[in-house]
């Protein structure tokens, strides 16, 4: 059943989806698209550890609450990115990342 | 069954990424990185974490896309249309990206993966439970706790940042 | 030989470092005078002295197996190199370094007082005796030294009061510029010698005289094999070491210092560079001149002739000079030219010998009558104010005494028997006749020549037309005068002396006598010399000018002394100065310093270059970080599965 | 408490007690005390020091005492003087106390300038006084650093680019000694848990010639820089000139020692086989040193920067004497070090008294000041004579040793190059003469205004401290010469 | 598990204090808090327990108590550096509570993470130690450089750890556990597990400011207040270094000559690029920034020859940067809190009002160039000593040569405080007793620290080398 599909194509979808994510930071110019692409990482990283925990290691479950924790973390960092952001976007009226470079060299 | 549902929902999650990092309207962006969300959620029910899965919805597609969604209604007019990003951008990114998801996919794949050894995971509620409040090996009381932390001291990041000034 | 009876002899030298700092360190608190007394006293006390050591030396205890001994009579140690290399201060006593302090201190001392009304109304009174203390003591210990690095150590400190005697009027530009110059040509000189001083003694292991001149040590045999440029790395060593005579003897071509050192005080041209300081090259020769004799005859033959080129050139010189010190000067260059040909042809045993005698001989004559002409000197320019021989004329009648004191000096530089310069001067030629007939006929004509610009002078300044004067020139105070009488005394006698009793190479006294076949000829063209002389320039007459005339460029370029103070100048202020020292600060300053400037500015310029990078733009940021991580990982997984 | 670390104790104690001091003349009378103690100290050591080894005591390292400090690494602090040292320690509290006499009068905050100066000399003292390589170098950074700020504030001219260049290119060049060091540690012993920095310890253990081949340099260079070793010498001329007054007279006069100091006592010592092969290079490089530097002096018409040149010509006599290894060449080298330390820092200490007066630094605007400050004249001259090798002054003794020494070597090369530096003494008195001449001599020049007054009683005494000690040596160098000859032996013994 | 509950205690302390004040008394929290900080340091050395609890998710050891120690005296010094900065802003967020509370739990969370004996424990302690700092990075909200900073920091942090997460995940894969112990055991020489320590390996260097993963620090320093730049430049960056060490020695210590390489060229990187930032900054913060990224490459020296005295050299250069740093940190800090002023133009002629404050400046920035006789000199030595024993002579060559270039802008600073003169030199800057200790804290520490081998004996006494 499951074992018919095989790790590598698990892995294979992860690693797509985590470039995909990162290709979306590098890429989209909204701070909350980015924001979005993270989750994509992140999600990415999920299936890796539920993938892993129920091909090899189904003794125990640390895959499964790893991947529950990331999901708890990623809900934090969202919140308060999302804070910082609307804070930013309240002081210089824009969210486009390309704009905010007052500090550089 | 389980083969047909995942290439289904794996083909799923790598359009729908796809489209949530090049879809030009925002709010359609988050839409679609719901879908990517929901069918994660799916692969984790073929793989049989049902309360991953569950939370993964929750927590994810209604608490994280939910909070995504109005951070762009109060940022963004829904209607606008995001700025294409620049060609050099994109073609840099693409090669970096490309060339990272080739180097891991063939270093995965020359890994020499042992067989397929895993039974029935037992991810039951009460395992859950047990795993979660276990302070021995494989228990997470210890991560349960710090994540609490974690919880209070963002939400009163969160807070005192959002909090307009009070004059 | 170590002996202990004369260990008093240190204090010659010493009383007068004494005395130098006595009167260096109070000397602005005392009244001139004083200092000038103290100063007088102390050489005094080592005039008394060096009678006595000679008294004792030659006629006393000095001889032992009818030959004179070197006596150490003091030793120190003063620095180590090694074991066996070390520096001594001591006191050697031989004939010629007792026949030199008797030079020294005797015309020191007819100096010092000559100078106690000489210099009475110059500023800075104190300061010259008690340079003149240091030099005496420099000279002294100069010519006692037991080693040649004594010898070294004195040299420099000579050089030194030398330097500070010439620029004694150091408010005038030309004082000063004749000291530096002194200097440096001297010190030029001097860094041969010191680098002959050491492959001398990196092959001899020793600096001391005793063993290197001991004629059956293995001094002289050391270093004669090994060759360098076709010469014996002793001859080499030794031609080094005549550089350093060369220099301070103002031999050619490093004799340019000395005709300008006449801005010191004239009290000073006596006693330095007339009759003591000048004559130290001579006396190094001399000292070393068992080696050379032994180990490098073809260096002695050398120095024959460059002491007979210079004599001769000197005196050509000489007779174009109108300024009376300067041609006193490059007498004093051709004199010593002389003594330096006569060692030149000297032999070591026995009568052989002969050329090494009469150049002490000479020394020692010329000592007394050089240091007569120019205190005369001094007292003529003390009465009339000026050094120009054609501002002068006719003075025999002011300063009578002078006039007979400067003639008797003529009459003893021109060899007019039976005034002392005779004597030496015969055995000269007569060891160059039998050794080098060319030098000795250029010898021959030096002495004509000799006769002639000096009785130039003599004319020039005491006959011919007399010149408006100032005020009326009267003869010199008492103090000058005794000088000038008891040096007249000693260069008329001094030719008497049985030289070659008391000075010879080998210390063993052998018979001389005068060789009136050759003795005759050199009268003769003495005599010629005076006679022409007499003609051109007892009255005053345009026949000089004719001559001069008409001899065109060689006047000229005589008069001009040969453009060699032009080369000189050239090589200094040209090549010295502008095409190395110039270059080399620009190029300190330009090359190098912007090399470690450069590197700074590099720095800077990549740190401007790079600030791209920190370009404020978060993605940027991004992209840098994951194309680092899969640069790194491409690397690292390359480097494993290699 | 060690008799040695009095060394320390002393300066430290009057840096405490200047923080508290609130007037100038209390700064200036506490530092001349305190450093004064230490000039009478330092010559009680000379005592205690003869008197140890004329009671027998043979080591080659006398009132040793070792501190443990960093166990770990085995870092002890050990202390240790031989002759070459203590002569140097002597040195170096002359220089300070007569330093502290000429900024008598020093108006720009002179309780900082006290204290820097002080803790520059503290950092010399503990260079000095130690024997292992961790402490030598943590004493040879603190003395580098006060550096840049005595410059950048009591200097004049380009202070704050000279301050820069000075400190960075030293600094640059304690890199590569320090790569150096810890090369020398790592090789200190086959056994990991016994390496040491003590110097004796290492010089005990048999580095492999590869290892020497790759340090020796390191080590060479990095200490030649503070030597002013060609090329990498040009920090001293800018700095020296922009330097005020005492920090000039320490740091040509004490700090570039150091650099002598450690080429002979850790490169040649420890690294002597490499020495022996490399030497031929950097005999090339100080022969090259001595003859450039005194024609750069020449050409030079700030009164400072013509010492700073004579001393890039002096200091490589120092490494070129080093480099001949022989007993006495060594001997001169070290000699030479304290020879141009007194006089340079009486040097130093003349042109800023000269400078105070006549408000200018350039020969070509002064003259004839001997008539009217023949004190101050007659010192420079004597500095003048002292630097170009007269005898009866120290230079001379420290020259002819290193020549002598030099010329022992029997091959044309190192001839050649003895001869090439001989010459040096020609040059040196060309500039030296060219100088006096212009400066003393000759007419006064009446134009510039001139704060007439010859020198005060501080600048006196400071003058006649050092000339005295240069005579001193010039006239007996007997037993300063056979001292160190004695505490060379261990080195040359390395060398053979 | 002291230290982290008496960090929660403090926290929860002080933020029940502050809902139970009113605005006009909030800034009596500021002592309070500060003193129950001091005691919960003071507790922190009383003699602990070591050894694994939760099933060796949680590991302590005498080293680990150290470093927490030394974190706890740090954040104290930031307390009461930040005293002044707090009073001054207090209308600008009403909220000093908070801002405690969040120093506070974010300590806890270095403390989890350097304590942590699995990847979980790791990523939670990273995440607690980040995320509500970015919180604290944006507050200024007058200044939108302060929001900036934190976008920056919170999105580069979030990009970082998901890197890091999929590097884990590899690590879980491939070995079956999260716990170290047993990753240890099962990491071995193949690509996909040194693609996954590389991936983890981006993760923490992040957190180090390595370069390439160091372009964010300039940036979120240069907009964060000056207490949080000062927290995440020392306290942060000393967790994160403390950790890599056991990620590199306790975990993946089965590849050394990759571990090395890296190691190499990231440190020479990371101290080259640095520095040559360094040299043309104006801003003080943003200097600072790029002066730590530079001390994070020397840090490497001591690490990779995985000796156990370069361990214990790096702990102690981390103790001394504490010092150091927050001293520099401390004068920015009350010279921009008293008159906003931060780019070193401002600073010429400091000493001439100001010269205690210039001094601690100075002691600083020597002791972070590493010259004698300050504490920075002996860190530095003993790092590039443990270097040098391994054999990486160029490597401690490229070090030294980088210090050179780090004093030549250390004395820039220098130099503008005593050297340049301006005609409006800063005023007299009457300091709070707050700040005042802070920097007399930090200059002790500085001074002292050096002097006492038997420190540095301790430390090693302590530390564990390569397995």
């Amino acid at each position: 059943m499951i074992d018919k599909i095989g790790i590598e194509q698990f892995m294979i979808l992860s690693t797509l989806m985590f470039f995909i994510g990162v290709y979306g930071f590098l890429v989209r110019k909204n701070l909350i698209t980015m924001l979005m692409s993270v989750e994509l990482i992140l999600n990415a990283v999920n299936i890796n550890f539920v993938a892993f925990n129920k091909f090899y290691y189904p003794q125990n479950l640390q895959g499964h609450f790893f991947a529950m924790f990331v999901i708890a973390i990623a809900a934090t960092e969202v919140a308060v990115a999302i804070a910082i952001i609307i804070s930013l976007y309240r002081k210089i009226r824009t969210i486009d990342v390309e704009e905010v470079d007052e500090m550089k060299y | 069954m389980e083969v047909v549902l995942f290439y289904i929902l794996a083909g799923m999650i790598l359009i729908f990424s796809v489209l949530t990092v090049t879809s030009r309207r925002i709010l359609r962006a988050a839409v679609y990185l719901l879908f990517v969300l929901i069918a994660a959620a799916g692969l984790f029910f073929v793989l049989q974490f049902e309360f991953l899965a569950a939370v993964q919805l929750t927590l994810y597609a209604g608490g994280i896309i939910v909070l995504i969604i109005f951070s762009i209604m109060l940022t963004s007019h829904v209607s606008e249309k995001l700025e294409a990003p620049g060609i050099k951008k994109t073609a840099f990114a693409l090669i970096a990206c490309a060339a990272g998801a080739i180097v891991t996919i063939s270093t995965i794949l020359n890994y020499d993966f042992p067989a397929y050894s895993g039974g029935n995971v037992d991810a039951s509620m009460k395992a859950i439970g047990t795993s979660l409040l276990g302070y021995k090996e494989n228990g997470f009381a210890l991560p349960f706790e710090v994540i609490s932390l974690l919880l209070l001291a963002a939400m009163l990041g969160a807070i005192i940042i959002a909090k307009r000034k009070e004059n | 030989m170590i002996t202990e009876s004369y260990s008093y002899t240190v204090a010659i030298p010493l009383v007068l470092f004494f005395s130098f700092l006595l009167i260096g360190l109070a000397g602005g608190k005392l009244k001139p005078i004083v200092s000038g007394v103290f100063g007088t006293f102390f050489l005094l006390v080592s005039t008394v002295l060096s009678y006595y050591t000679a008294y004792s030396y030659f006629f006393v205890d000095g001889k032992l197996n009818g030959a004179y001994q070197k006596l150490i009579a003091y030793d120190s140690l003063w620095l180590t190199f090694t074991d066996k290399l070390q520096i001594h201060m001591g006191v050697l006593l031989d004939p010629i370094s007792v026949v030199m302090l008797v030079v020294i201190t005797t015309v020191s001392l007819m100096v010092h007082i000559y100078s106690l009304s000489y210099m009475k109304d110059e500023t800075g009174f104190s300061r010259y005796y008690s340079f003149l203390s240091l030099f005496t003591f420099s000279m002294l210990g100069l010519v006692m030294a037991s080693n040649i690095f004594q010898i070294y150590i004195f040299w420099e400190l000579v050089g030194l009061s030398s330097y500070l005697l010439i620029g004694h009027y150091y408010e005038r530009p030309s004082a000063v510029a004749a000291s530096k110059k002194a200097f440096i040509v001297t010190r030029f000189a001097d860094m041969g010698f010191l680098v002959g001083i050491l492959l001398l003694s990196s092959f001899t292991g020793t600096f001391d005289f005793l063993k290197l001149t001991d004629p059956n040590g293995s001094a002289l045999t050391q270093g004669s094999a090994i060759s360098f440029l076709g010469l014996s790395v002793m001859t080499w060593s030794l031609l080094l070491i005549f550089t350093g005579a060369a220099g301070k003897s103002a031999m050619f071509p490093l004799h340019i210092w000395l005709p300008d050192a006449m801005e010191g005080p004239t009290p000073v041209s006596a006693l330095i560079h007339a009759a003591t300081m000048v004559v130290a090259g001579v006396y190094l020769v001399a000292r070393l001149f068992t080696i050379y004799v032994f180990a490098a005859p073809d260096a002695l033959i050398f120095i024959g002739y460059i002491g007979t080129f210079t004599s001769l050139f000197a005196a050509v010189i000489a007779c174009t000079q109108t300024d009376i010190k300067r041609v006193l000067a490059f007498s004093t260059i051709s004199q010593i030219g002389l003594m330096m040909g006569g060692l030149g042809v000297s032999g070591y045993a026995g009568a052989e010998g002969l050329g090494y005698t009469a150049s002490m001989f000479h020394l020692f004559t010329h000592a007394m009558f050089k240091a007569l002409l120019f205190l005369c000197a001094g007292a003529v320019i003390h009465a009339v104010h000026t050094n120009e021989l054609w501002e002068m004329g006719g003075l025999k009648k002011f300063l009578p005494v002078t006039n007979i004191a400067f003639l008797i000096g003529c009459l003893a530089i021109a060899g007019i028997p039976p005034l002392s310069g005779f004597f030496s001067k015969d055995e000269i030629l007569t060891a160059a006749y039998e050794k080098d007939k060319i030098l000795f006929y250029v010898q021959f004509l030096v002495a004509g020549m000799t006769a002639f610009y000096m009785f130039r002078l003599y004319f020039g300044i005491f006959w011919n037309k007399e010149r408006d004067y100032h005020s009326k020139p009267h003869e010199a105070p008492f103090t000058m005068l005794f000088s000038l009488i008891f040096l007249s005394i000693a260069a008329a006698v001094s030719g008497f002396i049985p030289f070659s009793e008391f000075v010879t190479p080998d210390l063993k006294p052998f018979e001389s006598h005068i060789h009136w076949s050759i003795a005759i000829p050199a009268i003769a063209i003495a005599v010629i010399g005076v006679t022409l002389a007499s003609v051109l320039y007892r009255k005053d007459s345009d026949l000089p000018d004719k001559i001069s005339i008409s001899l065109g460029g060689l006047y000229k370029a005589a008069h001009r002394k040969f453009y060699i103070d032009e080369i000189y100048m050239f090589i200094t202020k040209n090549v010295i100065f502008n095409y190395i020292s110039a270059p080399i600060a620009w190029f300190d300053r330009n090359i190098i310093d912007n090399t470690m400037n450069g590197i700074a500015a590099i720095t800077n310029f990549i740190s401007v270059k790079i600030r791209g990078f920190q370009s404020g733009q978060l993605q940027q940021y991004a992209y840098v970080m994951v194309s680092g991580l899969i640069i790194i990982v491409l690397v690292a997984l390359y480097f494993m599965n290699n | 408490m060690n008799s040695l670390l009095w060394l320390l104790a002393i300066p430290l104690v009057t840096v405490f007690v200047l923080m508290f001091c609130n007037d100038r003349r209390q700064y200036r009378l506490s530092a001349a005390f305190g450093m004064g103690l230490q000039l009478i100290y330092s010559f009680y050591l000379v005592f205690r020091y003869t008197a140890e080894r004329s009671s027998g005591n043979t080591e080659q390292m006398v009132f040793m005492h070792e501190y443990r400090w960093f166990e770990s690494f085995n870092i002890i602090f050990t202390t240790g003087i031989d002759a070459i040292s203590l002569s140097l320690i002597v040195l170096t509290a002359i220089v300070t106390f007569t330093g502290i006499l000429v900024s008598w009068n020093t108006e720009k905050l002179p309780k900082e300038f006290f204290i820097s100066l002080i803790v520059l000399a503290t950092g010399v003292f503990g260079f000095f006084m130690t024997i292992d390589l961790f402490t030598m170098f943590l004493f040879y950074e603190l003395a580098v650093i006060p550096m840049y700020i005595l410059i950048g504030i009591w200097g004049s001219g380009k202070k704050e680019y000279a301050a820069m260049k000075l400190t960075l290119m030293l600094m640059g060049a304690s890199a590569l000694l320090l790569v150096g060091i810890l090369g020398l540690y790592t090789f200190s012993s086959p056994d990991a848990n016994l390496l040491s920095f003590n110097i004796l310890d290492i010089a005990n253990a048999n580095i492999p010639v590869d290892t020497q081949r790759f340090f020796f340099p390191m080590v060479f260079i990095g200490f030649g820089v503070l030597g002013a070793l060609f090329p990498l010498h040009t920090w001293s001329p800018d700095g020296h000139s922009s330097a005020p007054t005492a920090v000039s007279m320490l740091h040509a006069g004490v700090l570039m020692k150091m650099g002598g100091y450690g080429c002979l006592r850790v490169a040649m010592y420890l690294l002597p086989e490499a020495a022996k092969e490399l030497a031929w290079i950097f005999i090339i490089l100080t022969t090259i040193s001595i003859v450039y530097g005194a024609f750069g002096a020449i050409a030079q018409k700030d009164l400072k920067y013509i010492n700073a040149y004579s001393s890039v010509s002096h200091c490589g006599l120092v490494l070129f004497a080093i480099l001949m290894m022989n007993q006495t060449a060594l001997n001169g080298s070290v000699l030479q070090m304290i020879s141009h330390g007194l006089m340079t820092a009486l040097f130093f200490a003349l042109i800023g008294m000269i400078y105070e007066r006549t408000h200018t630094r350039d020969i070509r605007l002064m003259g004839g000041l001997m008539k009217i400050m023949p004190f101050l004249g007659v010192c420079y001259m004597i500095a003048g004579f002292a630097s170009l090798g007269l005898p009866g002054l120290s230079g001379f003794v420290a020259e002819i040793n290193v020549f002598v020494g030099a010329f022992m070597h029997p091959d044309s090369f190192h001839r050649v190059a003895t001869v090439i530096a001989v010459s040096s003494i020609v040059i040196t008195a060309v500039y030296i003469l060219r100088v006096v001449g212009k400066l003393l001599l000759g007419p006064l020049d009446e134009e510039h205004a001139y704060e007439t007054g010859d020198a005060r009683w501080n600048e006196r005494w400071a003058n006649v401290i050092l000339i005295v000690s240069i005579a001193a040596i010039g006239i007996a160098p007997f037993w300063l010469s056979d001292a160190l000859i004695k505490s060379l032996q261990p080195i040359i013994q390395k060398l053979q | 598990m002291r230290h982290e509950l008496m960090l929660v205690a403090v926290g929860v302390i002080v933020l029940i204090m502050d809902l139970m004040t009113s605005a006009e008394t909030k800034h009596r929290i500021i002592p309070v808090a500060i003193v129950l900080f001091l005691v919960n340091t003071i507790i922190g050395f009383l003699p602990i327990e070591t050894g694994k609890i939760f099933g060796g998710m949680y590991n302590t050891d005498d080293i680990t108590i150290l470093m927490k120690n030394a974190m706890n005296i740090g954040v104290f010094i930031i307390f009461l550096q930040s005293a002044e900065w707090l009073r001054r802003h207090e209308d600008r967020f009403n909220s000093h509570g908070a801002y405690f509370f969040i120093i506070v739990a974010s300590l806890a969370g270095m403390d989890y993470l350097i304590s942590s004996g699995d990847f979980l424990m790791f990523f939670i302690g990273t995440e607690l130690a980040t995320i509500p700092i970015a919180a604290l990075v944006a507050i200024e909200k007058a200044r939108s450089k302060s929001a900036e900073a934190g976008v920056k920091l919170i999105l580069s942090a979030a990009l970082s750890s998901g890197i890091t997460l999929f590097g884990i995940s590899l690590i879980y894969g491939t070995t079956g556990s999260i716990y170290f112990a047993e990753v240890s055991k099962a990491f071995g020489n193949n690509s996909l597990q040194i693609l996954a320590f590389i991936f983890i390996f981006a993760g923490v260097a992040f957190k180090i400011s390595i370069v390439p993963f160091h372009l964010w620090t300039a940036d979120v320093y240069e907009g964060a207040p000056i207490s949080i730049t000062s927290y995440l430049s020392v306290i942060s960056k000393a967790s994160a270094i403390f950790i890599l060490v056991i990620l590199l020695y306790k975990v993946f210590y089965a590849i050394p000559d990759i571990r090395n390489n890296i190691l190499y060229a990231t440190s020479v990187l990371t101290m080259t690029i640095g520095n040559l930032f360094a040299i043309r900054q104006q801003n003080m913060k943003r200097f600072l920034a790029f002066s730590s990224i530079a001390q994070a490459g020397f840090v490497f020296l001591g690490i990779i020859g995985g000796t156990q005295i370069g361990f214990a050299a790096v702990v102690y250069f981390l103790l001394i940067y504490v010092f150091s740093n927050l001293g520099a940190f401390g004068v920015v800090a009350a010279i921009s809190c008293a008159t906003g002023k931060e780019n070193m133009d401002d600073y010429n002629g400091l000493y001439k009002n100001n010269p205690k404050m210039s001094l601690v400046m100075m002691l600083s920035l020597f002791s972070l160039a590493g010259i004698p006789p300050v504490a920075g000199f002996f860190g530095k030595f003993f790092l590039f000593t443990s270097a040098a024993k391994e054999g990486y002579f160029i490597l401690v060559l490229i070090a030294v040569v980088n210090v050179t270039i780090s004093l030549y802008y250390y004395l820039l600073v220098i130099k503008a405080m005593f050297i340049n003169e301006q005609e409006n030199p800063i005023e007299r800057i009457d300091n709070d007793i707050y700040t005042k200790l802070g920097l007399a804290i930090c200059a002790a520490g500085i001074l002292a620290i050096g002097f006492f081998g038997s420190i540095f004996d301790f430390i090693n006494s302590k530390t564990f080398g390569a397995m």
